[in-house]
């Protein structure tokens, strides 16, 4: 069967040397829901064409199962790699219906005609686009073309399935039931899949393992759990969890963690001098004027989230969150006061951003 | 009302006018006056006589336009509808359509200068004005055939022998063999005596054929005569040495002189019964309201040729070999044949134009 | 911007793009309708209504009209069949594969529409002409091949050298249409596992049939309507075309019969073009320069990489590089066409010499030549600007205003007409309506402006072809933004459409400059002494049998178009870095 | 200064007679922020471009302030209506660097330079592009693209901002920070806004008011709050909330109300036999077997989501959510046994969708 393997993946655009992709490393496993997590321009996108054999690569090696797909002279053509690929870009055929969309590539897989109409009917309402059949992709929203792009690509059941951020155009209800249904098929075929997206929440819910990029390069790797309860920099840390965490610029000094003006406790194993970046879950702060340390936000915007509610205060140029039980009396502008827990939950080396161990 | 189709009164003959009557000095001053005289003309030959012209009346600017005979017809009726005549002289081939669409049509007028007047025969004096003769006649490759023409009856070009291998231009795209073909036409008695004269029987008429030229014209097309695009194909087909058995064909008699040029072995054929070919006009008409009337004529003068042997310098760029003065006081090359000796016939262009357009169909139906 | 409701005209008025509309029938109305009507009127005079009668019904309707007719639709059908196969072919490799010297290739390709067409019926004499005419024979007549007479001459041969001539026009249309196809469409196919035969076939053709449908009109038209080629080849065995036979009429002075024969192949023409339109305007715009920085995609060719970019060679060289060699060496030969007499450079830089062809002086000595270059590129620029300005326009029109069919059908149309009708009759319809003044406007005849005026005319179809597909690729959103942004129509057209359709209009300008160039019929019908033009001094010199002075000439025009047209492609360039950055 | 009021605003596309919006009404006051909210395919966009003035509405009327911008044979030009439009395909115009893009609105609005570079470096920043200034539209990546079509839009200041789902295609941090950003220049231009999103947590974070979308009618106006708090349809409820509330499919019998062979309690004021819609909070169910009516769903998935986890099950076709304090033992395909409380939160009628005041 087809695990992926990855290993020093490097991707320099010709004409202006952009690196886009900066030596990733993956180990997906058979049957695994990998996705591909990170903020915009990171080299999502890059990497998974490189999967797909759309671009190539300028390093590094991919391996599907045990054949070598790409690097060291080798290079297979997409066509033969039995992957399928989702576009950021839709890319439907503009000349053809959507039902011809989806049933060309069963064609050139010369599927019988009987079979073909079989599962094109299927995929067509399990993406619940079976009433757009006759229309041409210009003629509908953006949405519904996202739903043909999918229903395109699982049409021919492909072993490695290959999403770059299918859902984005979608409304929360049908994202979500898209979410389970991509899984169901996912599940279904056995095929193992990598998903790119910025949306940690679809990480959170989907993957068997979350790759977080950042510039090119995985920052993590690891189970969506893990990334979530231990970033292993501040980068992560902020990208992860709804909301995510708030990070504070400090500096450790005679013994103490420093903000600004605001002290944030111990410094513990922080050597002196050193500057760190200290890291709050929003469930462990709390508004109000003390006791302990207080953080002077200004209030942002407040999000009602699982029956709670997150306000976010803006901290300079910190965003930091609070989750609350009740809805808090602050409209646009008005200061919102944080209380800070008596030590961070992590400290970061503000340099290499990796985590001081306290 | 300058311009109008029908200007100068359609087929009438045009007003006499004071300057027709004035000779060359007199006419010399009002040109001087006028100072430019504008020419279209179907050789690019002007040029020359342009430049000589203007040697030899300073003051007097010459403009030309040399563009093709078809275009200058279609030329001057476009400028008559738009009322802006664009040449005060037109110098050009083609004549029975120039009688026809031009001269009755009032778009031209005739002007004989009374210098040369006398020196002209009738023909060429009207309906318009011809200042040199030109050939459509049978040609043949002289290396091939050293001691004379290998027909001598018209006739015979349409015997098994020279089947597919007797060339000319296609008369239904070049008026000049169109005129070759009306000629044979019109000449259907000398046709049907010289098809006695070879076969001892008279022409039988297949239906549909009225007479014996358009029999002839018949069965050369059935003996696969081939077409081609323009005179040179003709003159590479027939004249290029070392051929073994090279066609015939019909083209320009002055050609010949690009033999040695061009490697060729061109030659006419004489004594063909009935005829070889024919001699048609290059005529020059006047602008019936031309800008520079004086000057317009003085021009017409000049291209008439002086009054030496050869036409002198006026005439020198027409003064080729082949090519035929109208004057009978010019005589002309020596290397050439004389017209008489060629045995061309020398088109009647009024007489043409009535059956031009039959001869044409007739073509067409032979496909 | 365009929904049907109450108030069709009204609401043609008050939108822009209508209003627009509205401007260009009005100049198309005086470019194209005055002449065709004056071509009509002068057909239903007495003499004009025989012609009808014989052209249609008389005994020589056969002779005259159906079999020329069958002859050019076949010539025609197959010109266009094969320009677009060859031309898009051609394009596909250069503007989407990795095939080696593209650049090179894409060059060469453009070449054989700057050769004069006769050029290409000498190459192909050179090599194939047997005995049939008499004469010395071809090259493989030569070494003994016997060569059949249906490939020395007739439909064969005419439609080959028309083919050979005419695919520059498909690739270069063809060529800029790809370059603005976004890239996923393709790459989703790959995905598929398509063979590249099946993407180019099923996703990369559809999306640029637009264009090649274009190109194939243009290859149709410019195929019944060329002379030389039928000329050259056909007549030998009795070939007649409708051009022939249209050229034969004018010539021999039975101008109504041609009037008439252009008029039916107008109605031929229209026929088809409204056939041809409904297949691309059947299919939704297939808009590729999307607002999404789309990435361009390179189609590796792998095994097949050598084979095909060998062929194309093969075809460039026997199209371009043979028939122009041929064309230049018959400018020194010292016999017309023939390269065993000896050469020399006589004809380009002799001294007057009385012995060869009157003392014509050689054409680099001959002061004419420099003032008709410069007046001819002049021209040439004038109407290239003018032309592909109006195209535009007219593309603009037709692709924005798609409420309105019947608008858009007859702007097509008449934008496409102006091919068929005679030169010759084109030009006397311009000096009988600009030889007066009207109102304020003096009589242009005469002057530079009604040459350019003329030529605008006579190209519009390139132009206006080009137009069409290069607008068609440009995505709605793309330029409502700019509506958005307050950017009036001319300031769209400055700033985005005609950047972003550069490309396709920088083709077209190039072919309508080349067609200028080397235009004689019309043109010769306009000119005056003071306004010397080249391809007026080839016709000088061809009329008095000095074929090496025309040919010679004739290789300053080839020289000028293609540098003409490897200009644009320089211009192609740096006009739009984005695309060499994406691919 | 400018309100929006629109009015049986509807649009039927000529060629295939698609409804796409139909009898729209909105009261947008001056300088509030508008979120059109709705699934996919519900006429967001159409109606935003009938803003713009990009398409023609076929009925009813479009008024900016006082002036009538469209219907009643009236039509503004896009042009002068001193709107912005974020185009949902970023409509960037490729041949022109970042910059261009940006500065050429500028300069049609005859902006001296001095003024635009100022302005340009300003949008630049606020985006966070601005090293991309020289780059193309093509070299850039999805994201970037998004945002470089906001700074073009945002650029010449309009009076009305128009948004056709301007974040989707940003990462959780850059659209947390983006949403700010957007607030603050809507609130620094006073302008009034109009923003097309499927993401009902922008519409909670940014609205002043919401209008839910459907089929191409308006199924709810309001504040967020008023759309949480109480929806007026079920379709509503479904749509709003992070877990959306859920909906059971019931029957009143005999003064009860049941679903399948659950009961859901009282039926209180419902009609015997009138099929009805019972919609729970997430937050009122919990898992386990009881005391109360117990509802057997499979698991779906779960999300950690403000400290809390949210847990999904399907039932039949319904999706139940249930938040919880701790992520559940359970994998994809586990029984997951929801404990419903004694009666529903609300209670529609299934016919109509409209509440059926208990
Ligand atoms: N064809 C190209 N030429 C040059 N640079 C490119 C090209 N394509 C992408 N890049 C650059 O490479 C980097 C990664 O691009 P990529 O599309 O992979 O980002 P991404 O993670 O997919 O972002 P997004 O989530 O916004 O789509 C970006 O900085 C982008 O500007
Ligand atoms: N040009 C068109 N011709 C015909 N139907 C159209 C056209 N544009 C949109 N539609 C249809 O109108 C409806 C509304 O389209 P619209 O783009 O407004 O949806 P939307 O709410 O923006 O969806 P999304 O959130 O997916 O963008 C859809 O059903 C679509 O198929
Ligand atoms: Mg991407
Ligand atoms: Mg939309």
């Amino acid at each position: 069967m087809t695990g992926i393997r990855v290993s020093g993946l490097r991707k320099e655009f010709a004409p202006s040397g952009t690196v886009a992709v900066d030596g990733v490393d993956l180990e997906v496993p058979t049957g695994a829901f990998l996705v591909l997590l990170g903020p915009s321009g990171c080299g999502k996108t890059t990497t998974l064409r490189m999967l797909a054999g759309l671009e190539d690569p300028t390093g590094g090696e991919i391996r599907f199962g045990e054949t070598v797909v790409a690097g060291a002279g080798t290079v297979v053509p997409p066509g033969r790699r039995d992957a399928g690929l989702v576009f950021q870009s839709y890319a439907l055929w503009p000349h053809m219906t959507v039902r011809a969309n989806v049933e060309w590539p069963l064609t050139i897989a010369r599927m019988p005609a009987a079979q073909r109409r079989e599962r094109i009917a299927e995929v067509l309402d399990l993406l619940a686009i079976g009433e757009l059949a006759d229309r041409y992709p210009g003629e509908i929203s953006g949405g519904q073309q996202q739903r043909v792009a999918i229903a395109r690509m699982i049409a021919p059941n492909p072993s490695v399935l290959l999403f770059d951020e299918p859902l984005s155009n979608l409304d929360a209800k049908l994202r979500a039931e898209t979410r389970t249904e991509l899984l169901r098929v996912h599940r279904a075929t056995g095929a193992t899949s990598v998903f790119v997206t910025h949306d940690q929440i679809e990480a959170m819910t989907m993957a068997t393992h979350v790759a977080l990029m950042r510039d090119g390069r995985v920052e993590q790797f690891g189970t969506p759990a893990e990334l979530l309860a231990d970033p292993a920099t501040d980068f992560v840390a902020t990208f992860m969890g709804t909301p995510a965490a708030n990070v504070l610029d400090a500096v450790a000094r005679d013994g103490r963690l420093t903000a600004g003006d605001t002290d944030l406790g111990a410094a513990g194993a922080v050597a002196d001098g050193t500057a760190v970046r200290a890291m709050y879950r929003p469930e462990s702060l709390r508004l109000g004027t003390g006791p302990g340390p207080v953080l002077h936000t200004v209030f942002a915007e407040v999000t009602p989230l699982a029956g709670r509610m997150v306000v976010t205060g803006v901290h300079g140029d910190d965003r930091i969150s609070v989750v609350l039980d009740e809805r808090p009396e602050a409209t646009h502008g008005d200061p919102l006061p944080v209380v800070l827990p008596a030590c961070p939950d992590r400290v970061f080396d503000a340099a290499t951003g990796r985590r001081i161990a306290s | 009302g300058g311009g109008s189709p029908t200007g100068a009164g359609a087929g009438a003959p045009a007003a006499p006018d004071p300057l027709d009557s004035l000779s060359t000095e007199e006419l010399l001053e009002q040109a001087r006056a006028e100072g430019t005289v504008s020419v279209y003309s179907f050789t690019s030959r002007i040029a020359a006589v342009e430049a000589e012209f203007e040697r030899t009346y300073p003051g007097i600017d010459v403009v030309a336009t040399d563009i093709s005979s078809t275009e200058q017809i279609a030329r001057i009726k476009a400028e008559a509808a738009a009322g802006s005549p664009g040449a005060d002289v037109a110098y050009l081939s083609d004549a029975p359509v120039v009688l026809d669409e031009l001269l009755d049509e009032g778009l031209l007028r005739n002007y004989v200068p009374p210098r040369v007047a006398d020196a002209l025969p009738a023909e060429f004096r009207e309906p318009l004005l011809a200042s040199r003769l030109s050939t459509k006649t049978l040609m043949f490759n002289e290396e091939a055939h050293p001691d004379g023409p290998p027909v001598q009856n018209l006739w015979e070009l349409t015997d098994p022998e020279w089947n597919g291998r007797v060339v000319m231009v296609d008369p239904q795209i070049r008026g000049d063999y169109l005129d070759l073909m009306t000629e044979i036409v019109l000449r259907s008695e000398e046709m049907g005596a010289a098809h006695e004269a070879l076969r001892g029987v008279p022409v039988e008429l297949d239906e549909g054929i009225e007479s014996a030229g358009e029999q002839w014209i018949a069965d050369l097309y059935a003996n696969g005569v081939v077409l081609v695009g323009d005179t040179d194909s003709v003159n590479a087909a027939v004249g290029a040495r070392g051929q073994q058995d090279p066609p015939v064909g019909f083209t320009t008699y002055s050609d010949r002189r690009d033999n040695s040029e061009e490697n060729r072995a061109l030659q006419a054929a004489t004594e063909v019964a009935p005829a070889p070919g024919i001699a048609f006009p290059a005529m020059i008409g006047l602008s019936p309201d031309a800008a520079n009337p004086a000057a317009a004529r003085l021009l017409v003068d000049f291209l008439m040729g002086d009054d030496s042997e050869t036409g002198g310098t006026w005439f020198e760029p027409f003064y080729v070999p082949g090519d035929y003065p109208t004057r009978d006081d010019v005589t002309p090359p020596a290397e050439a044949l004389p017209l008489a000796e060629l045995g061309t016939w020398t088109i009647d262009p009024g007489a043409s134009a009535g059956v031009r357009r039959d001869v044409a169909d007739l073509l067409l139906t032979l496909g | 911007m365009s929904t049907t409701s109450p108030g069709l005209l009204g609401r043609t008025v008050a939108d822009p793009v209508g209003r627009l509309g509205l401007a260009v029938s009005a100049v198309l109305a005086v470019l194209v309708v005055t002449p065709m009507v004056g071509l009509v009127a002068s057909t239903l005079r007495p003499t004009g209504r025989e012609a009808w009668s014989d052209v249609l019904t008389g005994r020589l309707s056969t002779s005259l009209f159906w079999e020329p007719l069958g002859n050019s639709l076949l010539v025609g059908a197959v010109t266009a069949a094969g320009s677009v196969l060859l031309g898009g072919g051609l394009a596909w490799l250069v503007v989407m594969t990795d095939a080696p010297w593209r650049k090179t290739i894409a060059l060469l390709a453009t070449v054989p529409f700057a050769l004069p067409s006769f050029a290409l019926a000498l190459a192909w004499e050179t090599v194939f002409r047997n005995d049939l005419v008499g004469g010395r024979a071809g090259v493989l007549a030569d070494l003994g091949v016997a060569v059949p007479d249906w490939i020395a001459w007739g439909p064969v041969p005419v439609a080959a050298t028309l083919i050979a001539h005419y695919f520059s026009l498909s690739f270069l249309l063809a060529a800029a249409a790809l370059a603005t196809v976004n890239g996923e469409l393709m790459e989703a196919a790959e995905m598929t596992g398509a063979t590249r035969l099946q993407v180019a076939r099923s996703i990369t053709l559809p999306v640029v049939t637009p264009a090649l449908v274009s190109g194939a009109l243009l290859a149709f038209a410019e195929g019944v309507s060329n002379f030389a080629s039928p000329a050259l080849l056909g007549l030998p065995v009795r070939f007649q075309t409708l051009s022939t036979r249209l050229y034969g009429a004018i010539t021999t002075g039975q101008v109504e019969r041609g009037y008439v024969l252009a008029l039916l192949l107008v109605g031929v023409a229209a026929t088809i073009l409204f056939a041809s339109n409904r297949i691309v305007s059947g299919r939704r715009s297939f808009a590729t320069i999307g607002g999404k920085g789309g990435r361009r995609a390179v189609i590796r060719l792998g095994r097949s990489r050598g084979p095909l970019t060998a062929l194309a060679f093969a075809l460039c060289l026997s199209t371009s590089v043979l028939p122009g060699l041929i064309l230049l060496a018959s400018s020194f030969a010292r016999r017309t066409n023939s390269f065993t007499g000896g050469f020399t450079t006589h004809f380009w830089v002799g001294e007057s010499d009385p012995s060869i062809a009157q003392g014509q002086r050689g054409v680099l000595l001959d002061p004419l030549i420099i003032d008709a270059t410069l007046t001819t590129v002049g021209l040439g620029l004038s109407v290239a600007v003018g032309a592909t300005l109006l195209g535009t326009a007219v593309g603009y029109v037709v692709v924005r205003l798609r409420g309105l069919a019947p608008v858009t059908g007859s702007l097509t149309l008449l934008s496409y007409l102006p091919f068929l009708i005679p030169g010759i009759a084109l030009g006397a319809a311009f000096i009988a309506q600009f030889g007066r003044p009207i109102g304020p406007v003096p009589a242009l005849y005469g002057t530079f402006a009604l040459l350019v005026i003329a030529g605008i005319a006579a190209t519009l179809p390139f132009a206006a072809q080009a137009g069409r597909s290069a607008i068609g690729q440009i995505s709605r959103d793309v330029e409502e933004a700019a509506v958005v942004a307050g950017a009036g129509l001319a300031r769209r057209g400055g700033r985005i459409v005609l950047p972003l359709a550069s490309r396709g209009l920088l083709a077209g300008a190039s072919l309508v400059f080349v067609n200028i160039v080397r235009d004689l019929s019309l043109m010769v019908l306009l000119v005056t002494p003071a306004l010397p033009l080249l391809s007026v001094l080839t016709y000088r010199y061809a009329s008095e049998g000095f074929a090496q002075f025309a040919n010679a000439v004739t290789v300053l025009i080839v020289l000028l178009s293609v540098g003409a047209t490897v200009l644009a492609r320089r211009l192609e360039g740096p006009n739009q870095p984005w695309r060499e950055a994406a691919s």
